[in-house]
């Protein structure tokens, strides 16, 4: 038996299961990344001086990152809205430019990680490197973990398209909120992190 | 708006590119006020005011909060409370040491 | 009610307001308790199924539990606005100035407590951690031409009685917590952090074995672990009028040995240290043992030991 | 009632009675797969299934973790004495010569609290009662994730491997407290790298569950069942799946910083200038140690509420159906919980008055405490009231649950000495607070989960535990539970403080309460033996126990027009049922039963 609103909203919350699942996902998210905001907070009031961001890491870099990273959340949405208009080649185009997008981020951090490390700049560095590498390396294993759903449903997952649209336009609908999320959190870590 | 209809997705497209454009638009700004080397304070007023505003176009229309429904808008009301409750108070505690 | 809660002896000036709100709050959680207890004994043996066959779908109609609980509210209310917040920004945190108080280093460790006294001088010496070794646990700079009068000792801290202590507390490793039950001091020691703590004490060490001596049953091998019964507060006599304790003398094996071959089955004593600073906050294995001994002396005895002390530790 | 409604309204009342619910499973809502064993009872996705896996597990860390509280206590009743016949079985490490080693000591209670917490009580609370009750409660055929459902269960389970694994590293398990605080955790053996790894597990488990929780009472409510009409339990359970899910991830990431000072030599804890046994510690500096105690904290506090609330519910479902009237004042327990929850985010720092805390931020967190004991107190009154009026049944499960309320009670009450900060100067990490504690949740949610046990294992097997041997496992229980924790206050007020290794042997202000240790651990082992009574019975009445009807209890929660033992696979109602009135409606005036199920349209 078929468990209820799996594909269409509960007429009285108006929601389906998993968009209220990942909602609240996202709550636990926004607690996770802010504690570790509150972190850089609370050590950077604490320190007798404090790094400027822009002096010690690679702004040009950065904000590369921040414009691919962008561009992977319209690209992301615009899959959706082709779902929506039952575009579903457009869709698998869209959600490809998605996942090439955030492999390229994924790349670009590669090389701001390796140009650090060889330049002796670890965590252990200093608390700024700490904190540095810490929200970074999170963020980066969220987009990594990202990568792996849009694939999924690239590649293997969008046979549900055929079977049972509605439901497979809801995950992917689902899988765009997480993806924006991380984005909305780089759109704090940039400025937070390099220009401050 | 309604996003369960084609027709208004259709719409929403042009929004997605507009929300692009500024968005982009926001990220040149926010760098090139960072050259300007302004004092901490004053820059860390700016530069989160703009991300906020980045933050907010992209939750308002990619994430289309800005037509969701109220149980959504309650659950991350509280979420936000407690965000800034974990952001203000250890601060707070560190900024008034026992004896002042 | 104090002493029905078992609250050690308070030798601070502070010591009575907080003793108070325990005590005010303990009055007030029995007065609910029992309260609560009461009525639901009675409702249990009323509403017992075989007296109360059919139950009232509704039950109690009344409002009064909630006035009480609006009365509990209130009085909490009061509590706090009227004891607690009070006694803490004016007795907690409101600090001496220094020149009116003794001003005093502690520096813990694992598993010590270091206490650097600024010496006549008044100044403390400079202390630097690349310093520190087995002999020289503060790191005390002794180049330093006001650390040479300073005095440091461990696990021993000698204090004035009636003159306001300041005590900055330092730890070299890990969070400890500076306790001292009969002065209702704590406050937790910080590494990287330099937190105060103040007090009075109002009794000295003598005064308190004295209100605090009581009669102990005594018996072979039974000396309580680790402390020394002592200073009997009269001596004991053989039948041969030979003196076996002496006020002030320890409780040993040996005299105990001795008391009871005179048939004496208990003395009057008290603890010989009293005063001691516990460790309240876990900081390692030896943590249970991180005890450090607060010897209240008058102003005299005080300022004598200052001088043979710092005669003693001349490097 | 209208026409239609009636002629609708297919049982007829004297039915009702006595089937409570259908025994003919219709085929078309149950559907009988054949799974196999593995699919069936291991990688189950079955939210019955997953919750009796909760169970058992919660069942065996509860009593492991009681097990190294019996070892403990021998130590501190009778300090540095061989430990009889088991002592030499740890080996020279931890107990040389039976002799236990305060290294291990520590380990222990690092170990007690952190099994007790995270891989017991919640785990039978919550993963336990709430799987298995809650989604038949709200007549749902399973929870909305199955799948999350079990992934769930199995990062619990490893989070619990990792915990086990931990004792036999070189060093011994963690051993820093249950709260690691920094920077001793930091530098402690490797045990707490493990601790870490363990917490992230379990952790995930918990958001995994909230998650789940929060979609199914939300999204999977039966027809008509507003949220006005939920089951206290089910609104209790909903709470507390917020907690889980707002306060946990701070503590993640304090784990994921505290995993990278210790793994990658950061700082975030550390402070510049440490000097651990002599030696200047060779790390950056700049960290925080208070940054570490208020991540934790604003997990933790909300955690004990977790302990609580889940019990809390259980109480009021067996008080209403052993008193057979309805809940005094539903509505502003439903209220009160609410606040409950919000406040418990706010209320963190009394645990830290004593790091050196100014006098504004002191008095906010003391007008936070002392307000959140508002509602618990108005929730315990409306239970105390339920009793008034009704027709009292002293049953197995309600004795456990009248037994909670006074004992939460004496726990609560001695949190607002706690709450103020002055009086804690005095008791803070004495062992009043363990007294303060321990009377909440062991006293209280462990009363309460076996309160729970009893009244719900019919459901879950057909038959009842015994009530004779369920007797004397509660008086046993209740009698010793007493005589291990309230010495504990009297030895806080003296002012012996906690996490000591002889108990307080070589402290002068500790000689007059010393004697107590030994009479507590004497209570503590007699309740282990009152324990056996009950692990006998659990299961010997799997077997052996009385065979009971569905609706045992004559209860009208929903969970009770479900099948006994419903079948696995989805699918727990014979019908989709469909409610129409309120949890609680016992003793109706005018109806000829006592209880009026929610799914029952009318009664004549
Ligand atoms: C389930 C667990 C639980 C619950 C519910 C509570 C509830 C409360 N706790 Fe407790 N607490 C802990 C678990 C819990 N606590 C733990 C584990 C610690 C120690 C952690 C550590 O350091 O290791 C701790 C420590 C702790 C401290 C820190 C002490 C210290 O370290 O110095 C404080 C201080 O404010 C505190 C306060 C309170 C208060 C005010 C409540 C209030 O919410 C209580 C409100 C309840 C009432 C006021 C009761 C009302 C009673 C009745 C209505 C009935 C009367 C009944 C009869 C007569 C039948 N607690
Ligand atoms: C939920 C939490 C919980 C629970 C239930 C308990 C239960 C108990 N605790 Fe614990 N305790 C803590 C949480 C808990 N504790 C914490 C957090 C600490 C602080 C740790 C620290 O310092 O860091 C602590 C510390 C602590 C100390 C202080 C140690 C110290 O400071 O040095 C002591 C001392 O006596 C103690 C004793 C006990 C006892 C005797 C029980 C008893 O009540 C236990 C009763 C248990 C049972 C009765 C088990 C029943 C199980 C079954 C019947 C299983 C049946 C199985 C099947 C059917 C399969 N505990
Ligand atoms: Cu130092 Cu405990
Ligand atoms: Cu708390």
């Amino acid at each position: 038996m078929e468990i209820p609103y799996t594909a269409t909203a509960r007429p009285d919350t108006g929601l389906f299961n998993a968009k209220l699942g990942v909602w609240m996902f996202l709550a636990s998210e926004v607690m996770l990344f802010g504690a570790l905001f509150s972190t850089y907070v609370l050590l950077r009031v604490g320190a007798p001086s404090w790094p400027h961001g822009y002096e010690i890491l690679n702004i040009p870099l950065a904000t590369l990152n921040t414009v691919i990273l962008i561009s992977s959340s319209v690209t992301m949405v615009m899959s959706w809205a082709s779902l929506m208009m039952k575009e579903f080649k457009k869709y698998k185009m869209y959600m490809g430019l998605t996942i090439l997008l955030a492999l390229g981020f994924l790349i670009v951090k590669g090389f701001e990680y390796g140009a650090k490390f060889s330049h002796g700049l670890y965590p252990s560095e200093s608390t700024f490197l700490a904190i540095y590498f810490t929200l970074t390396g999170l963020h980066g294993l969220h987009v990594i973990g990202g990568i792996i759903v849009n694939t999924y449903f690239w590649g293997p997952g969008s046979k549900m398209w055929h079977t049972d649209p509605q439901r497979f336009t809801n995950r992917v609908e689902v899988a765009g909120l997480y993806w924006h999320f991380v984005d909305l959190v780089w759109i704090f870590l940039f400025p937070v992190m390099y220009l401050l | 708006m309604d996003l369960t209809h084609a027709d208004n997705v259709k719409k929403s497209v042009k929004a997605y590119i507009m929300v692009f454009v500024a968005l982009m638009a926001l990220t040149i700004v926010t760098v090139a006020i960072s050259t300007l080397h302004l004092s901490v304070r004053a820059a860390i007023v700016v530069a989160l005011f703009i991300a906020t505003i980045k933050a907010g176009l992209v939750a308002s229309y990619f994430m289309h909060l800005i037509s969701e429904r109220k149980l959504i808008y309650a659950a991350l009301a509280l979420t936000a409370i407690f965000f800034l409750v974990l952001m203000v108070l250890p601060v707070l505690h560190y900024l008034e040491p026992i004896g002042n | 009610m104090k002493e029905f809660l078992g609250l050690p002896l308070d030798a601070s000036a502070h010591g009575t307001q907080i003793d108070q709100i325990i005590v005010i709050t303990h009055w007030l959680m029995l007065l609910l308790f029992v309260g609560w207890g009461v009525f639901f004994i009675y409702t249990l043996v009323r509403f017992r199924k075989s007296r109360q066959q059919q139950a009232d779908h509704v039950g109690v109609r009344s409002h009064a539990s909630s006035y009480l609980e609006v009365a509990i509210a209130v009085f909490e209310g009061a509590l706090l606005v009227g004891f607690a917040i009070p006694v803490w920004s004016n007795v907690v945190s409101a600090f001496p100035s220094e020149q009116d108080a003794l001003v005093v280093h502690v520096v813990a460790e694992q598993f010590a407590w270091n206490v650097h006294y600024p010496g006549v001088d008044g100044v403390f010496g400079k202390r630097d951690i690349n310093l520190i070794s087995e002999d020289n646990p503060l790191g005390l700079d002794r180049s330093d031409p006001v650390a040479e009068d300073d005095i440091a000792t461990i696990n021993q801290l000698n204090l004035p009685v009636n003159k306001n202590i300041l005590i900055y507390l330092t730890s070299k490793d890990v969070i400890h917590s500076f306790g001292i039950p009969l002065l209702r001091v704590k406050q937790d020691v910080i590494p990287g952090q330099t937190i105060r703590v103040w007090f009075r004490p109002t009794m000295t060490n003598d005064q308190i074995r004295e209100s605090m001596a009581k009669r102990y049953t005594i018996s072979r091998g039974q000396i309580p672990e680790g402390l020394v019964l002592s200073v009997a507060m009269d001596g004991y006599q053989a039948s041969d009028g030979s003196l076996i304790l002496e006020k002030g003398d320890y409780v040993t094996e040996d005299v105990i040995e001795q008391l009871i071959a005179e048939g004496i089955s208990e003395v009057n004593a008290a603890p010989d240290t009293p005063m001691e600073i516990a460790c309240a906050q876990l900081c390692g294995l030896g943590h249970y043992r991180m005890r450090g001994t607060v010897t209240i002396q008058t102003a005299e005895e005080f300022e004598e030991w200052l001088a043979e002390d710092a005669e003693y530790l001349e490097w | 009632m209208s026409d239609e409604e009636t002629k609708e309204n297919s049982t007829s009342p004297t039915e009702a009675i006595e089937t409570a619910g259908p025994h003919v499973a219709a085929p078309h809502v149950v559907e009988h797969l054949e799974l196999g064993f593995w699919r069936k009872y291991v990688f189950s996705t079955d939210h019955k299934m997953i919750g009796i896996q909760y169970g058992i597990t919660g069942l065996l860390f509860l009593l492991f973790g009681f097990s190294l509280m019996l070892l403990m206590r021998w130590q501190l009743a009778y300090p540095g004495e061989a430990i009889p016949f088991l002592g030499e079985l740890f080996g020279p490490d931890r107990m040389p010569e039976g002799i236990m080693l305060p290294e291990f000591y520590n380990q222990l209670g690092a170990m007690h609290g952190t099994i007790m917490v995270f891989l017991g009580v919640v785990p039978l609370a919550v993963g336990a009662f709430g799987n298995y009750i809650l989604p038949l409660q709200i007549g749902a055929i399973d929870m909305a994730f199955p799948k999350l459902n079990m992934a769930s269960y199995w990062a619990y389970f490893l989070g619990g491997v990792t915990m086990l694994t931990s004792f036999f590293v070189p060093g011994g398990a963690a051993n820093s407290g249950w709260t690691s605080y920094a920077p001793l955790a930091v530098i402690a053996t490797m045990g707490q790298t493990l601790w870490l790894f363990g917490m992230v597990f379990l952790i995930t488990s918990s958001l995994l569950g909230s998650i789940n929780f929060i979609v199914t009472t939300i999204q999977l409510r039966a027809h008509g069942l507003s949220f006005m009409r939920l089951p206290f339990f089910v609104w209790a359970q909903l709470v507390t799946a917020f907690l889980l899910l707002l306060a946990f991830p701070p503590l993640e990431a304090a784990g994921i910083l505290q995993l990278m000072d210790r793994l990658a030599g950061t700082s975030f804890f550390l402070p510049s200038g440490l000097v651990v046994s002599g030696v200047p510690l060779e790390v950056s500096g700049g960290g925080s140690p208070l940054l570490w105690q208020h991540l934790f904290w604003f997990l933790a506090h909300p955690e004990v509420y977790v302990l609580i609330l889940p019990a809390m519910g259980i109480v009021a479902e067996i008080i209403a159906n052993n008193t057979r009237k309805t809940l005094w004042g539903y509505k502003s327990m439903v209220y009160a919980l609410i606040f409950l929850g919000f406040m418990s985010f706010i209320v963190w720092a009394h645990h830290m008055f004593l790091t050196g805390m100014g006098t504004t931020i002191s008095a906010f967190f003391q007008t936070t405490t002392m307000i959140i004991s508002i509602p618990s107190i108005v929730i315990l009154t409306a239970l105390f009231l339920s009793l008034w009026g009704g027709s009292i049944r002293f049953t197995t499960p309600m004795l456990f649950a009248l037994a909670f309320l006074p004992m939460f009670g004496i726990g609560g009450l001695t949190g607002l000495p706690l709450g103020l900060a002055p009086p804690d100067i005095h008791l803070h990490d004495t062992y009043y607070v363990i007294g303060h504690f321990h009377y909440i949740v062991a006293p209280g949610t462990l009363l309460a989960l076996f309160a729970g046990i009893y009244y719900w294992y019919p459901k879950v097997t057909g038959r009842k535990l015994n009530d004779t041997l369920g007797k004397i496992h509660f008086w046993g229980s209740f009698i010793f539970l007493n005589g291990v924790f309230m010495p504990m206050f009297i030895q806080g007020l003296a002012g012996v403080s906690r996490r000591l290794y002889d108990g307080g042997a070589i402290y002068a202000h500790a000689q007059g309460v010393l004697h107590l240790n030994e009479f507590i651990s004497v209570s503590a082992w007699l309740l282990g033996l009152a324990q056996i009574p009950f692990i006998i019975n659990f299961f010997m009445s799997m077997r052996k126990g009385k065979k009971v009807s569905d609706n045992h209890w004559e209860a009208t929660t929903l969970e009770w027009a479900a099948t006994t033992s419903p079948p696995l696979a989805h699918g727990n109602f014979a019908t989709v049922p469909e409610v129409h009135r309120g949890p609680y409606e016992y003793s109706l005036p005018g109806h000829k039963k006592d209880y009026t199920p929610q799914n029952e349209r009318v009664e004549v």
